[in-house]
C-alpha cells in the first residue's frame, strides 16, 4: 500500500498508451474464445460439471484479458492488482460459504 | 513567526440556508449530518420509549399489536440504517478525517454532498411510510421473506429506503478511502495515521464492498412485490432461506461499520486524556483490518436454526469466535494505555470507558450467541435484543457521545459545562444498565424478540427495563441540553483543551474555511508521541 | 432430571461461557478502574510513554483465542446430537400457520397441544402453510425455524412430566405473540389414553372443527369482532364492498364467493382488511372439506 | 510571509489518480452488485438443475453470441479511443467513441427483440405462459430478467456517460493531458463487458 500516491500527486501520472495492434490482437483472443464456448456448449456434450467448469474457465479468461489489457490493469500499479485480487477472493469466498451451506444439507 | 492572517472559521464565512445545504465544505457537511442524524436518533429513541411503555405489563397497554409492530420496525431502521451505520463515520469522519490527515477537504467534495442528498432522500422515503401505503412496515428491520413479501404495509418504500441509503454509505466510504490513499499531508504514511483514520479506512472497505450486496437482495424484495412472484417463494422452487444468507452477507459486515469507526474513536480519547502514546498502535491498527476482513465470513451465525447444515454451522461458529480475537487485542491495549498514564477523568474519558464497559458486555455476550449449542436457546429471544444494544448502543452509541463531548470545542470553539457533563453521564450510564441488564436475563429465560405481548412469568424484568428506560431518557435529555446550552452561552474554547497532538488540534477552533492558516506539523515518532505531558 | 435430553449441553455451553465471561469483565473492569485511579493527573503528574510489548501481545492473543476454541467445542457437542434424531423416534407433523400450531399424530389425529410420552423420542417435521415461523420450547432448550417449502426437523427426549410452554420465535406478523402453545409430558398410560380419546367434541359441526385445525379462528372471530380478517358471521346474503383486481365492487355473498374466499382470498380482497394475508387454501383444504366449512358458515348468524 | 501557502494534495485540486481510485472502487460495488445476483443464481441452478437446461433452450443461442461480439467490438473502440485521444488524435478518438456508441444501441435492440420474442411466449413473471411452468423454469426467467434487465440499465447508464465524455472531448474539456473521464468512461464500459461475459454462458450455453 506505501508504494501508490502520497507525496505529489498533481504531477500527471504516467500515461501507459496502448498500441492499436495490442488491442486488435486482444479484440481477436476474445473473439476466439467466444466462438470456442458456444462450440464447446453446442457440440460436445460433457458431464455437468465440466460443462459449467470449462464455460466459467472460458469466461475468465476472457474477463482476465479485458480486465488486463483493456482496462490497462495490466500498467496498474501493484495496489491495483491486489484489490482487484481481495475483490474476488471476498466473492469467491461467498460462494464457498454457500455451496458449503447448500451442498451438504 | 506565525504572522498569518487568520480566515474566517467555517462557521462565520457564507450565511444562509443555502450556503450550508449546497456546502462542499466537508466540515459544514459533518454538521448537516450531525442534525439530522440527532433528530433521527431522537425519533428513534422516542419509539423506543413507546415500546417500553407497551412492554410494561402483559397485554395491552398502549398500541395494538401491529402497530407495535411497526414501531419496532420503524425503531429498527431508523436506530441501523439513519443514526448508527451513518452516525460517526458521516459526522466525526467527514469533519476530521480531512482534519487528521493535515488537508482541507475529502477526496471528492461533490459526492460528499451528493451522499448527503442521498441520506436525506432516504430518511424521507423511510418517513413517507408513515403517510402513503398501508403504513409503515411491519416486518422487522430484516425484511425476511415470503412475510415481507405478503404483508399489506408499506414494505416497498421502507426497503427502498435502506437501498438509497445504502448508497449514501457507499458513496462515504469511496471517498474516504480515496482520501486516505492521496491526501495524507507529507510526511504522514499510514503508520502515522491516527487510529481513527484507521479505523475508518477498515469500515469504508465493509461499506464498499457488502452494502451492494443487500442493495440488490432489496430490490429482489420490490421486485418480488411488484411482480407479485418472485425468487424466494417456495412454490417455484425457491428459498425463503436464501434471502437470509443474501441479507446477512451484509448486515453482519454492517456491524462491524457500526462498531469500527467507534473503536476508532476511543483510540483517540484514551491517550488524549491519558497524556501517553497508545499500546500497541500496529496492533490496533491492523486488528481493525482483521475485523473488517474476518467480518465477512461469519454472516451464518444469524441463522443456526434456519435449517443451516451441520458442515456450514460449524464453520461460521468457529469464524465467529475467531473474530472476537482482534477485539480482545483492542481492548486489552486500551487497558495498557491507562498503565502509567496521567489521566484526567474528563466527561470524553468517561464515555470512551463506559465504551469499553459496555462492549466487553456485548461482546461477551456475542460469544454466547457465537456457540451453536447456546445460540439454539438464545436465538430470537431478548438476549440477542440485550446483546446488541449493549454493543450498539452500549458502544457505538456511547462513542458517538464520547466523540461529541470530545470534539465539541474543536466543532464550535465553545466548552460545555464539565460537571453537568458528568452527572448526565451518570444518569445516563446507570439508567442503561437497568434498561438493557434485564433484557439479557429474561432471554435467557425464553422470552422471544418482537413480542407484543409475553407470558406472566418475563413480568419483572421488564418492569426493571421500562423503568429503566426513563431514567436513561433522562440522562440523555440533560446531556443534550447541557451541549445545547453550550452551544449558546458556552465559555470560548481555547484551541487544544485536552491537550491532544493528532493534527486537528494544530488549528484553531473552529478551524478556518481550508482548515490549516499554517502547514500542520506531523509527529514523526507517530500520531500519539508526547514529548511532554503538559508542555502546550 | 432436565427436562429434555439437551438441557445439559446447552446448559453447559452457557454455563461455561458465561464464567470466563464474568471473569474477563470483572477483572478488566477492574483494573482500568484500578489505574484510573492510581494514574490519576494527581498521583501521577508526568506520563511513561511505552510504546507496546510483543509479548504481551502475543499472550493476549493466544490466551483468549485458545479459551475461544474450548467454547466453540463445547457448543459444538452440545448441539451436534440435535441433527441426529435416532431412527425410534415418534415422527409427529408440527404445522405452523398465522398464528396458531397444530400437531398431527402417525395415525392422523390432530392436536393444539402436543402430547408426548415420557422418555419416549419425538421428531417433528416441521410444516409452515405460509410464512417463517420457529418453533420455541424454552425448557427443552430447543429451536428450530419452520420454513415452507423446506424439510426442517426437531427431536427431543422428554425426561421429565409436565406441562411446558411453546412458543413462535420467528416473527410472522400480527400475532406472532400469541402463536403459543404447550407440550405436555405423560407417562405411558395417560398417552396411550389421550390417543384414543377423541378431542373433538361431540355435537360439533365438521366444518367448525376444519376451522379450528386450520387457524381460521385465529384471524376470524365468529361473533363479530374485528380481529385480522372479517367476521365470518351472517355473511350469506350480506353485500359488502371488496376490490376485485384492483377495482372496488359491491359484491352480494354467496356459496361460490365463500368458496372462492377460501380458495383464492386475494381474488376479492374485503374493504379495510390487506390483500396477501390469508392463505390461499387451494390444494391445502379439498373440496369437500371447503363446503363443511361453508355449510358451517351458512349456520353462523 | 506565510500567508498564501496552499495545502498540499488539496481536494479542491484536480488529482487524476484518485478519480481512477474512485472510479475502481466504484466498479468493486457494481461487480459486488451483481455477484449477488450471481450467488442466487448459483444456487438456483443448483437446486433446480435441470429446468434451468430445460428453460434455456428458449433462448437463442446465436442472438447471443451476436450480441457479445457487439459488445466486445465496442470495448475494442473505447479502448482504441483512449490510445487515440492519449497521441493527440481527437477526430479518431471521437469517431471510435460513436461507433461504440452505435454498437450500444445494437446491444440494445438485438435485446429487445429477444425480450419481445419472450414476452409474446408469455414467459415474463406474471404472464399467463409463466405461471403455468413447472417450477425451477419460472426461477430462470425471473432471473434471466431481472438479470439481463439490470444488465442492459447498465448499458445505457454507460453509454449516456460516454455521451456526455464525447460532448466534453468537442468542447475541448477532455484532451490529451485530461483524459481521466474518458479513461472512467472506458473503465465503465468495459465492466458492462465483463458482466456480459458471464451472463452469456450462464444464461445462453447450459445444455
Ligand atoms: C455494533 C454492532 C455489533 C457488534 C460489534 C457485534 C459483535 C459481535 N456479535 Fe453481534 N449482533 C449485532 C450487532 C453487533 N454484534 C446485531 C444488531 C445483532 C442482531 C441482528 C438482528 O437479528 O436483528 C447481532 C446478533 C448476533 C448474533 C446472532 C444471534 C442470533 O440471532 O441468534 C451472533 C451470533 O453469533 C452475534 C455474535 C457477535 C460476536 C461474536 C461479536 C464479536 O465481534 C464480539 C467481540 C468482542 C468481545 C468478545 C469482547 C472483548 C473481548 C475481550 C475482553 C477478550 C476476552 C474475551 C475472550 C475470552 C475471547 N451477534
Ligand atoms: C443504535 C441502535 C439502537 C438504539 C440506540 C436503540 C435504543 C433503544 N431501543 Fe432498540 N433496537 C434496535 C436498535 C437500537 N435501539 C434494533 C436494530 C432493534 C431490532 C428491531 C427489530 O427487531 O427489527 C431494536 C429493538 C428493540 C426492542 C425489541 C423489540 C422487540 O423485539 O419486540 C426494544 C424493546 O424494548 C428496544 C428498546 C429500545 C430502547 C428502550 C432504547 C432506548 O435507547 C431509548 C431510550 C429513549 C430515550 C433516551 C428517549 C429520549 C427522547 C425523548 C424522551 C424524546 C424527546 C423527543 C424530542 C425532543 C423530539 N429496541
Ligand atoms: C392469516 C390470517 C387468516 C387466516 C389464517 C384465514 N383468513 Fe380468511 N381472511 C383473512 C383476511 C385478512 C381476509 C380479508 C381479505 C380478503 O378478502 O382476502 C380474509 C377473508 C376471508 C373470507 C371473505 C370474508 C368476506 O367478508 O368476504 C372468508 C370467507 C374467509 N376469509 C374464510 C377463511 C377460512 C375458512 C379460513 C381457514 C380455513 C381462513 N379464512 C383463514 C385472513 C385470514
Ligand atoms: Cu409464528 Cu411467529
Ligand atoms: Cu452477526
Amino acid at each position: 500500500m506505501e508504494n501508490i500516491n502520497t507525496h505529489t500527486p498533481q504531477v500527471a501520472v504516467s500515461q501507459h498508451i496502448s498500441s492499436y495492434k495490442l488491442l486488435f490482437t486482444v479484440f481477436a483472443g476474445l473473439i476466439l474464445l467466444t466462438i470456442l464456448t458456444v462450440l464447446v456448449s453446442t457440440t460436445f456434450t460433457f458431464s455437468v460439471s465440466l460443462a459449467v467448469a470449462l464455460a466459467l474457465m472460458i469466461a475468465s479468461t476472457k474477463a482476465l484479458l479485458v480486465a488486463y489489457y483493456f482496462m490497462h490493469l495490466k500498467y496498474e500499479p501493484r495496489f491495483y492488482k491486489w484489490m482487484v485480487i481481495v475483490v474476488l477472493a471476498l466473492f469467491t469466498f461467498f460462494v464457498i460459504m454457500l455451496t458449503i451451506d447448500y451442498f451438504t444439507r | 513567526m506565525t504572522t498569518t492572517i487568520a480566515q474566517p472559521s467555517y462557521l462565520e464565512g457564507k450565511k444562509g440556508l443555502f450556503s450550508w445545504i449546497f456546502t462542499l465544505d466537508h466540515k459544514r457537511i459533518a454538521l448537516l449530518y450531525l442534525y439530522a442524524i440527532i433528530a433521527f436518533f431522537l425519533v428513534g429513541m422516542t419509539l423506543g420509549l413507546l415500546m417500553r411503555l407497551e412492554l410494561l405489563n402483559p397485554g395491552k397497554d398502549l398500541v395494538e399489536p401491529t402497530t407495535y409492530n411497526q414501531i419496532f420496525t420503524l425503531h429498527g431502521v431508523i436506530m441501523i440504517f439513519l443514526f448508527i451505520i451513518p452516525s460517526i463515520p458521516a459526522v466525526f469522519g467527514n469533519f476530521f478525517l480531512p482534519l487528521m490527515l493535515g488537508t482541507d477537504d475529502v477526496a471528492f467534495p461533490k459526492l460528499n454532498l451528493l451522499s448527503w442528498w442521498l441520506y436525506v432522500l432516504g430518511a424521507v422515503f423511510a418517513l413517507a411510510t408513515l403517510v402513503f401505503g398501508d403504513g409503515p412496515a411491519d416486518t422487522g428491520w430484516t425484511f425476511y421473506a415470503p412475510y415481507s413479501v405478503k404483508t399489506g404495509t408499506n414494505v416497498t418504500m421502507a426497503v427502498m429506503a435502506a437501498f438509497i441509503l445504502g448508497f449514501s454509505s457507499i458513496l462515504t466510504g469511496l471517498n474516504f478511502i480515496v482520501t486516505i490513499h492521496r491526501l495524507r499531508t507529507p510526511g504522514m504514511g499510514f503508520n502515522q495515521m491516527p487510529l481513527f483514520a484507521w479505523g475508518l479506512y477498515a469500515t469504508s472497505w465493509i461499506q464498499l464492498l457488502a452494502t451492494p450486496v443487500i442493495g440488490i437482495t432489496l430490490l429482489m424484495i420490490v421486485a418480488e412485490r411488484v411482480f407479485g412472484i418472485g425468487l424466494f417463494d417456495p412454490s417455484i422452487g425457491g428459498d425463503p432461506v436464501l434471502y437470509q444468507h443474501m441479507f446477512w452477507i451484509y448486515s453482519h459486515p454492517a456491524v462491524y461499520i457500526m462498531a469500527l469507526p467507534a473503536m476508532g474513536i476511543v483510540s483517540e480519547i484514551i491517550p488524549t486524556f491519558a497524556q501517553r502514546t497508545i499500546f500497541g498502535y500496529k496492533a490496533i491498527a491492523y486488528s481493525s483490518m482483521a475485523i473488517a476482513f474476518i467480518g465477512y465470513f461469519v454472516w451464518g451465525h444469524h441463522m443456526f436454526t434456519s435449517g443451516m447444515s451441520g458442515p456450514a454451522a460449524i464453520i461460521f461458529s468457529v469464524l465467529t469466535f475467531l473474530v472476537a480475537i482482534p477485539t480482545a487485542i483492542k481492548v486489552f491495549n486500551w487497558v495498557a494505555t491507562l498503565y502509567k498514564g496521567s489521566i484526567d477523568v474528563k466527561p470524553p474519558l468517561l464515555y470512551a470507558l463506559a465504551f469499553i464497559f459496555n462492549f466487553l458486555i456485548g461482546g461477551l455476550t456475542g460469544l454466547v450467541n457465537g456457540a451453536l449449542a447456546a445460540d439454539i436457546h438464545v436465538h430470537d429471544t431478548y438476549f440477542v435484543v440485550g446483546h446488541f444494544h449493549y454493543v450498539m448502543f452500549g458502544g457505538t452509541g456511547f462513542a458517538f457521545f464520547g466523540a461529541l463531548h470530545y470534539w465539541f470545542p474543536k466543532i464550535y470553539g465553545k466548552l460545555y459545562n464539565i460537571r453537568m457533563a458528568n452527572i448526565s453521564f451518570a444518569i445516563f450510564f446507570i439508567g442503561f444498565q437497568l434498561l438493557y441488564f434485564p433484557m439479557l436475563v429474561v432471554g435467557l429465560m425464553g422470552m422471544p424478540r418482537r413480542y407484543y405481548d409475553y407470558l406472566p412469568q418475563f413480568h419483572v424484568p421488564n418492569v426493571v427495563s421500562t423503568v429503566g428506560s426513563w431514567i436513561l431518557a433522562t440522562g440523555i435529555l440533560m446531556m443534550i441540553a447541557n451541549l445545547m446550552v453550550a452551544y449558546w452561552k458556552g465559555k470560548k474554547a481555547r484551541k487544544n483543551p485536552w491537550h491532544g497532538i493528532t493534527l486537528e488540534w494544530q488549528t484553531s477552533s473552529p478551524p478556518p474555511l481550508h482548515n490549516f492558516d499554517k502547514m500542520p506539523e506531523v509527529n514523526e515518532k507517530g500520531p500519539y508521541h508526547y514529548k511532554n505531558a503538559m508542555d502546550q | 432430571m432436565n427436562a429434555s435430553n439437551f438441557v445439559e449441553g446447552v446448559d453447559f455451553s452457557l454455563y461455561f461461557i458465561v464464567t470466563i465471561s464474568v471473569i474477563f469483565l470483572v477483572g478488566i473492569t477492574a483494573v482500568m478502574i484500578y489505574f484510573v485511579f492510581r494514574y490519576s493527573r494527581k498521583r501521577n503528574p508526568v506520563a511513561t510513554n511505552i510504546k507496546g510489548s510483543h509479548t504481551l501481545e502475543i499472550i493476549w492473543t493466544v490466551v483468549p483465542t485458545i479459551l475461544v476454541l474450548f467454547m466453540f467445542y463445547y457448543g459444538w457437542t452440545g448441539y451436534k446430537p440435535m441433527l441426529n434424531p435416532p431412527d425410534d423416534a415418534l415422527e409427529i407433523d408440527a404445522i405452523g400457520q398465522m398464528w396458531k400450531w397444530s400437531f398431527r399424530y402417525p395415525d392422523g389425529k390432530v392436536s393444539d397441544t402436543l402430547v408426548v410420552e415420557l422418555n419416549q423420542p419425538v421428531k417433528l417435521n416441521l410444516i409452515s402453510k405460509d410464512v417463517l415461523h420457529s418453533l420455541y420450547i424454552p425448557e427443552f432448550r430447543i429451536k428450530q425455524d419452520v420454513v415452507p417449502g423446506g424439510d426442517n426437523f426437531m427431536w427431543f427426549i422428554p425426561q421429565k412430566i409436565g406441562k411446558y410452554d411453546i412458543l413462535c420465535a420467528e416473527y410472522c406478523g400480527q400475532l406472532h405473540s400469541y402463536m403459543l402453545s404447550a407440550v405436555k409430558v405423560v407417562d405411558k398410560d395417560a398417552y396411550n389414553k389421550w390417543l384414543t380419546s377423541s378431542s373433538v367434541p361431540a355435537n360439533e359441526h365438521p366444518g367448525h372443527t376444519l376451522m379450528k385445525n386450520n387457524a381460521c379462528l385465529s384471524c376470524h372471530s365468529l361473533e363479530g369482532t374485528r380481529i385480522v380478517g372479517p367476521p365470518l358471521n351472517g355473511l350469506l346474503g350480506k353485500t359488502e364492498k371488496a376490490k376485485v383486481a384492483g377495482v372496488e365492487k359491491e359484491i352480494v355473498i354467496d356459496r361460490a364467493y365463500l368458496i372462492q374466499s377460501i380458495k383464492k382470498p386475494n381474488e376479492a380482497i374485503v374493504d379495510t382488511y390487506p390483500p396477501n394475508v390469508m392463505t390461499p387454501y387451494e390444494g391445502i383444504l379439498d373440496d369437500d372439506e371447503i363446503s363443511q366449512i361453508v355449510e358451517y358458515l351458512e349456520t353462523l348468524k | 510571509m506565510e500567508h498564501s501557502f496552499s495545502l498540499p494534495n488539496s481536494g479542491h485540486n484536480f488529482d487524476a489518480e484518485a478519480s481512477k481510485l474512485g472510479m475502481w472502487l466504484f466498479l468493486f460495488t457494481e461487480l459486488l452488485l451483481f455477484g449477488g445476483l450471481f450467488l442466487v443464481y448459483m444456487v438456483y441452478r443448483s437446486l433446480n438443475h435441470e429446468a434451468f437446461i430445460e428453460a434455456s433452450h428458449h433462448l437463442n443461442v446465436w442472438a447471443g453470441t451476436t450480441n457479445t461480439i457487439v459488445l466486445l467490438a465496442s470495448s475494442l473502440t473505447v479502448a482504441m479511443s483512449i490510445t487515440a485521444l492519449q497521441q493527440g488524435n481527437k477526430k479518431r478518438s471521437l469517431l471510435l467513441l460513436t461507433i461504440t456508441f452505435i454498437a450500444a444501441g445494437v446491444f440494445l435492440v438485438i435485446k429487445y427483440f429477444e425480450w419481445s420474442a419472450k414476452f409474446e411466449h408469455g414467459l415474463f413473471p406474471g404472464m399467463e405462459h409463466y405461471s403455468q411452468l413447472p417450477t425451477g423454469e419460472r426461477l430462470y426467467f425471473y432471473l434471466y430478467f431481472f438479470m439481463t434487465g439490470l444488465h442492459g440499465l447498465h448499458v445505457i447508464i454507460g453509454g449516456i456517460f460516454l455521451a456526455v465524455v464525447m460532448v466534453k472531448i468537442k468542447s475541448g474539456k477532455v484532451h490529451k493531458d485530461r483524459i481521466s473521464l474518458l479513461e472512467n468512461g472506458g473503465l465503465y464500459w468495459h465492466l458492462v463487458d465483463l458482466i456480459w461475459i458471464y451472463l452469456f454462458p450462464l444464461f445462453y450455453l447450459i445444455h
